[in-house]
């Protein structure tokens, strides 16, 4: 048929139906107002890294152990970790300073992927903007430290599965002493013989990556 | 044996045409509000007609191959995201498919599964995104644009709950998944692919017979077959040509063999074809998507993979049908962690190849649209 | 896909190698041509399809491997891996459904590489040449429109060789790593020294 | 009292000028005035008014809720955009034509007023009541075209160019058949004058019975549009009105995905609002022209006038803005060969139809020939459009495609 015909028609019809239906149902308006409502962010969103600690203090709760397994392994490589040290310069596990330069992640969460201590987890939170657009994004330790129950509110289910695996692994970690402590007892009872002694296994420590301060 | 000439001939004689008028030249792009992105092309025209065509790129260069030259297989996985920012899944799986083939590692059953919920779930997402630009390209005030993002969100918001992420997905792993579907996530999907066929009804009728829409885009930028296969053209666009080539019924990777799904061919290779056939491919994805739901098995999501990803030396090439074509990543391992050469063979940039014949003797609305209908991805083409 | 046999294309060209270990033939330089498109044409190749181009570069290398030596032990023996660059061609047949099949051309130098293009017979090839071109130096004698593609005109170096070593022209971040800010702190100290 | 509205304006016209009576110069001032600064004002704030719907409509069409920030409703939008417009820079390109690039903006600005002021917007409400109104119109608004390509022209950008040579090329092939769909309107009102277009639009007989039923209808049913040449010509004159006002589908001087946004490229701030609303203001000319010559101007039952002009002219622009919100672009040269080998034909025929039409209602009444007008007037015109886009049409195009579904 000529140019303007049935197939312009019918895409009208389409319009209209959409023109018409945009003001009783809802799908054919899903817009988010945003600044008045905000749409639901599910559980399994993911955002940008954060530092989970335990109990009431931050610092003492902390749970990363600064084995910069996650700063290894992230690919734009925007965590920066140096281990404390105690007053005999002696490394404690734990960081001393923990960045996280939030304007160079990917959000890609491969460093939760490889913590082993189950202590850096992604955040929801979206309203990040700045006015410094160096340092303002550029989040230190305190910044990133944030308790299990915020864990357990953003992420409830992750939250309950990570509880259970660290109280498991507490079980595993007890029930071990416990066995070693038998073993001890039972060996002091069979008095071994001295210079035989059995060493508890020590953790292997990650290989240390020069870097100035 | 000659060899096969099918490139129109280099230089032109430009400055005036028969009229000793000038030729203008234009440089289109990279600001441009249809080169979807920073890309450029240089025309020259005659009045409105295109004499000659310069594809210039490279603007959104990030050297993603050197990148993952510098850093271990499993930290190139969130770049390949960000290859071809719509496509985030079947990245993910071209860059697992070739890492698996440096490690044989046997994936589980319904890790294979999930794999083929989400790339068709992509395939959606990609096509009915393409055809909202194409026409937008057409001149359509956004209407079908919008309509597609609608129906794009529902997906991304599956992605979102599957992955965490919406377009960065960075899902799949080598050997497997990340993680299990949560609860009620295959319900949901069960319930968005049953109700997508409705909206790509209403989107058929809004377009496919529409009579401006078959008068610009027929017989507009065409390849013949021969020329399609010369050009290395892949995916919907060397369909529309008339070549029965999907990857996914050759090479049959992962679990596609076992899907009834057929390949929608088109017979004149025009943009109104490529078009066409990315309509007809949703449903066939919606076809295949439904088997795969029904299907899904219990068990694992995740094979034995080492935990230090260290192959032997060699090489693999491993290529899957991505939504714009045939993704390849070509790897290369010295038997250290970090590959030694890690390149892609983006869908996008290869069908880009082609561009400057399609376009030679049609105005520069068509340029547009032939451009459209090519579907590019300038992250994937300067990658 | 069924895997492509070499025993043909050995046969018909003797002279070329067959490099087992990638399962790869290589082209040798004067007979880039004529096997391309025998290889187009055969029958029982019909290669028509021209997937990817890669470059790839090789520093000189020791390699060690293990060797039986007189006395019949095993031991390392070192070699010097020369220097070389390779085009990689991964090419399937369309029609027989069939590949991949993998061609290299192979330059042992590295200051002046030359291979010669496959463009004039698969016109898919041009872009990836440039590609291969612009990121490696490796020129295409018989390429159509041997331009820089990803970089900009009038860079001068390549990028994806091994030996390339990035610019320093960090500016200022406030990324953690020091490194960073160190060289963006010479980077600035570079620039204030060039201008009067 | 049917026009009752339109009766009061004159009635207030002419008590403000019975103050001035003594005057006689300030008098002619006074009316000049009346006639002039309420029209314009009037306009601009349907242009403002008009932006507005355009864009609610386009957002509800694309299931968005649109402008919703400033107001209620997001009504205020345009005071809010006006705003920003007055405060923008006003950035000249430094090798432009500087001159021709501050004129263009008033030269569409004239023309489209002018056009407007031949507008009958009711019983005496007229602001140039000439006796050659319509063709007076259609030679006025043809101006436009030379500020769109002096816009396209000084400001020194290819795209502009582009803009500018597809504007000249596009309005002044439409113009044609948007003269010759008039034609047969004029013919059978026997007038151009657009007050006298419009009387001739009802159906005088039962107008003036005092029956309520004939009353209604007789201001409806006597609309040009409703009779087959006039509904033939409507649509000839609408499509043509769309090309010349620079509406999709045809707004190929300004598509924006091909030449950014043609002749507009380089204008900011208030030149470009200026711009904008000239077209806009040349739109609402074209669509007034429109209800005067087949949608009855201000005929109309119950409250007759100026109202139901209106509500014609904004159900006018709403198909404009519906059809937008739909339809993709044409391209440059299907645009012009559907002008020349389409419309131009088809207008020309519906003009043979008309007096034929004429003949017959002479011969037999309005009856006999509103049926045979129908039946084979229409069925002509449709024969004819659909072997001209059988012609026009290149027969891969013609078949329907099929596609296969291999495995």
């Amino acid at each position: 048929m000529s140019l303007i015909g049935k197939g312009i028609l019918k895409g009208m019809g389409v319009t209209a139906k959409n023109f018409f239906q945009s003001y009783y149902r809802k799908e054919r308006l899903p817009t988010v107002e945003y600044p008045e409502e905000k749409a639901t962010i599910n559980q399994f969103s993911r955002n940008f890294p954060f530092l989970l600690y335990d109990g009431d203090d931050p610092v003492d709760g902390m749970r990363c152990t600064a084995c910069t397994l996650c700063e290894r392994a992230c690919p734009p490589q925007c965590i920066y970790i140096i281990k404390d040290k105690d007053e005999n310069g002696k490394a404690i596990l734990s960081p001393r300073i923990f960045d996280i330069d939030t304007s160079v992640c990917m959000s890609c969460q491969l460093c939760v992927e490889v913590c082993p201590y189950e202590a850096i987890r992604m955040d929801s939170a979206f309203e990040l903007s700045n006015e410094n657009r160096f340092e303002g994004l550029l989040l230190n330790r305190e910044e990133l430290l944030k308790p299990n129950a915020y864990y357990h509110e953003i992420h409830p289910l992750e939250a309950r599965e990570t509880d259970d695996r660290m109280a498991a692994k507490a079980a595993l970690a007890e029930a071990k002493k416990k066995a070693r402590q038998k073993r001890a007892r039972l060996a002091a009872k069979n008095k071994p013989p001295p210079g035989l002694k059995k060493t508890p296994p020590t953790r292997k420590k990650p290989p240390q990556r020069e870097k100035s301060e | 044996m000659s060899p096969v000439q099918t490139m129109p001939p280099r230089s032109y004689h430009i400055g005036k045409d028969d009229l000793g008028a000038d030729i203008l030249e234009v440089a289109m792009g990279p600001h441009h509000p249809s080169t979807h992105g920073v890309f450029r092309m240089d025309l020259k025209l005659d009045g409105e007609t295109v004499v000659d065509l310069k594809p210039v790129f490279g603007y959104l260069h990030r050297n993603h191959e050197k990148i993952a030259e510098d850093i271990t297989y499993p930290m190139s996985m969130p770049f390949t995201d960000r290859l071809d920012y719509l496509c985030g899944m079947t990245n993910n799986w071209a860059y697992a498919l070739s890492a698996e083939k440096l490690i044989e590692i046997k994936v589980p059953e319904r890790a294979e599964y999930i794999r083929v919920i989400v790339a068709e779930l992509t395939r959606l997402v990609n096509h009915c995104l393409l055809i909202g630009f194409f026409v937008n390209d057409l001149g359509a005030l956004g209407t079908p644009l919008l309509y597609a993002l609608r129906e794009r969100e529902k997906i991304l918001d599956l992605f979102e709950v599957l992955s965490g992420a919406r377009m960065m997905v960075n899902y799949i792993r080598f050997g497997g998944v990340r993680c299990d579907p949560p609860d009620g996530w295959l319900k949901e999907c069960q319930r968005i692919v049953d109700a997508f066929p409705a909206f790509l009804d209403e989107y058929e009728t809004l377009l496919t017979e529409n009579e401006i829409i078959i008068a610009r885009a027929q017989n507009v930028g065409v390849v013949t077959r021969e020329e399609a296969i010369n050009f290395s053209l892949t995916g919907p666009m060397l369909r529309a040509s008339g070549v029965n080539y999907d990857i996914r019924k050759v090479d049959r990777y992962g679990i596609y063999d076992r899907f009834d799904f057929k390949v929608p061919i088109g017979g004149h290779g025009d943009c109104y074809d490529r078009f066409m056939v990315r309509m007809l491919e949703m449903r066939q994805s919606v076809k295949i998507l439904k088997q795969a739901i029904r299907d899904l098995p219990e068990g694992e999501i995740m094979g034995k993979a080492p935990k230090i990803f260290r192959p032997a030396p060699g090489e693999a090439y491993g290529r899957i049908e991505a939504p714009k074509g045939e993704l390849g990543f070509y790897l290369i391992s010295d038997g250290t962690p970090i590959p030694y050469r890690f390149k892609v063979r983006p869908p996008s940039f290869v069908n880009l190849t082609a561009l400057r014949h399609m376009c030679l003797g049609h105005k520069v609305a068509d340029a547009v649209i032939i451009l459209g209908s090519i579907d590019i991805v300038l992250g994937e083409v300067d990658r | 896909m069924a895997a492509i046999d070499h025993k043909g294309v050995i046969r018909q060209f003797p002279e070329l190698e067959w490099e087992a270990s990638s399962g790869s033939l290589i082209l040798s330089p004067e007979k880039v041509d004529e096997v391309v498109s025998w290889l187009k044409e055969d029958p029982a190749y019909r290669l028509d399809y021209l997937s990817c181009v890669s470059g790839v570069d090789y520093l000189e290398k020791e390699v060690k491997t293990r060797v039986r030596n007189e006395a019949g032990k095993m031991v390392f023996k070192t070699s010097l891996s020369p220097e070389k660059m390779e085009v990689v061609y991964h090419f399937y047949s369309m029609e027989k459904k069939t590949g991949p099949f993998i061609l290299k051309q192979r330059v042992l130098s590295r200051e002046n590489p030359v291979v010669t293009s496959l463009t004039p017979h698969y016109g898919g090839a041009e872009l990836m040449e440039r590609e291969v071109y612009d990121l490696f130096g490796i020129r295409f004698t018989g390429h159509p429109d041997l331009r820089r593609i990803l970089m900009w005109e009038g860079f001068q170096h390549y990028p994806m060789r091994k030996d390339y070593v990035p610019p320093n022209d960090y500016e200022y971040e406030p990324t953690p790593h020091g490194d960073v800010l160190e060289r963006a702190r010479e980077r600035r100290e570079e620039l204030e020294g060039q201008s009067p | 009292m049917n026009n009752y509205f339109d009766l009061k304006l004159v009635e207030l016209g002419r008590w403000i000028e019975a103050f001035f009576a003594h005057y006689p110069t300030l008098k002619l001032v006074v009316h000049l005035l009346l006639c002039t600064l309420p029209l314009a004002l009037s306009f601009m704030g349907a242009f403002a008014f008009t932006t507005w719907l355009e864009r609610k409509g386009l957002a509800r069409i694309q299931n968005r809720p649109g402008p919703n920030r400033v107001g209620l409703f997001g009504l205020l939008q345009p005071i809010a955009d006006g705003i920003k417009m007055l405060l923008k820079e006003d950035i000249v390109p430094e090798r432009s034509d500087k001159l021709f690039h501050f004129l263009a903006p008033i030269m569409l600005m004239i023309p489209a007023m002018i056009g407007v002021g031949f507008l009958p917007l009711g019983d005496g409400l007229h602001a140039l009541p000439l006796d050659s109104a319509i063709i007076f119109f259609f030679a006025i608004s043809s101006l436009n075209t030379i500020a769109v390509f002096m816009a396209g022209w000084s400001s020194r950008n290819k795209y502009s160019l582009l803009g500018g040579m597809r504007a000249v090329a596009q309005m002044i092939s439409y113009e044609i058949p948007l003269v010759l769909s008039a034609v047969a309107v004029i013919m059978m009102a026997g007038s151009l004058n657009a007050q006298e277009v419009v009387a001739s639009q009802q159906i005088s007989s039962w107008v003036g019975s005092g029956n309520i039923l004939q009353e209604f209808f007789g201001r409806i049913l006597g609309w040009n549009v409703f009779k087959p040449w006039g509904f033939a010509g409507f649509i000839f004159f609408f499509i043509a009105a769309l090309a010349e006002a620079n509406r999709s589908p045809f707004d190929l001087p300004e598509a924006d995905s091909e030449i950014i946004a043609g002749h507009l490229t380089e204008y900011s701030g208030f030149k470009y609002a200026i711009l904008f609303m000239g077209e806009y203001i040349s739109a609402f000319a074209i669509a007034g022209i429109g209800v005067t010559l087949f949608l009855g101007g201000w005929n109309g039952p119950v409250f007759a006038g100026l109202p139901w002009f209106v509500l014609k002219l904004f159900s006018l622009f709403a198909v404009m803005i519906w059809i937008r919100g739909t339809l993709p672009r044409l391209r440059v040269d299907q645009l012009m060969g559907y002008a020349w080998k389409f419309l131009f034909p088809l207008a020309i025929l519906n003009i043979f139809l008309a007096g034929f039409y004429h003949f017959l209602e002479r011969q037999w009444g309005t009856a006999i020939a509103m049926l045979a007008g129908w039946l084979f007037g229409f069925g002509a015109l449709q024969l004819a459009a659909i072997a001209l886009s059988r012609l026009n049409q290149s027969p891969t195009i013609r078949s329907k495609r099929v596609y296969q579904l291999v495995e």
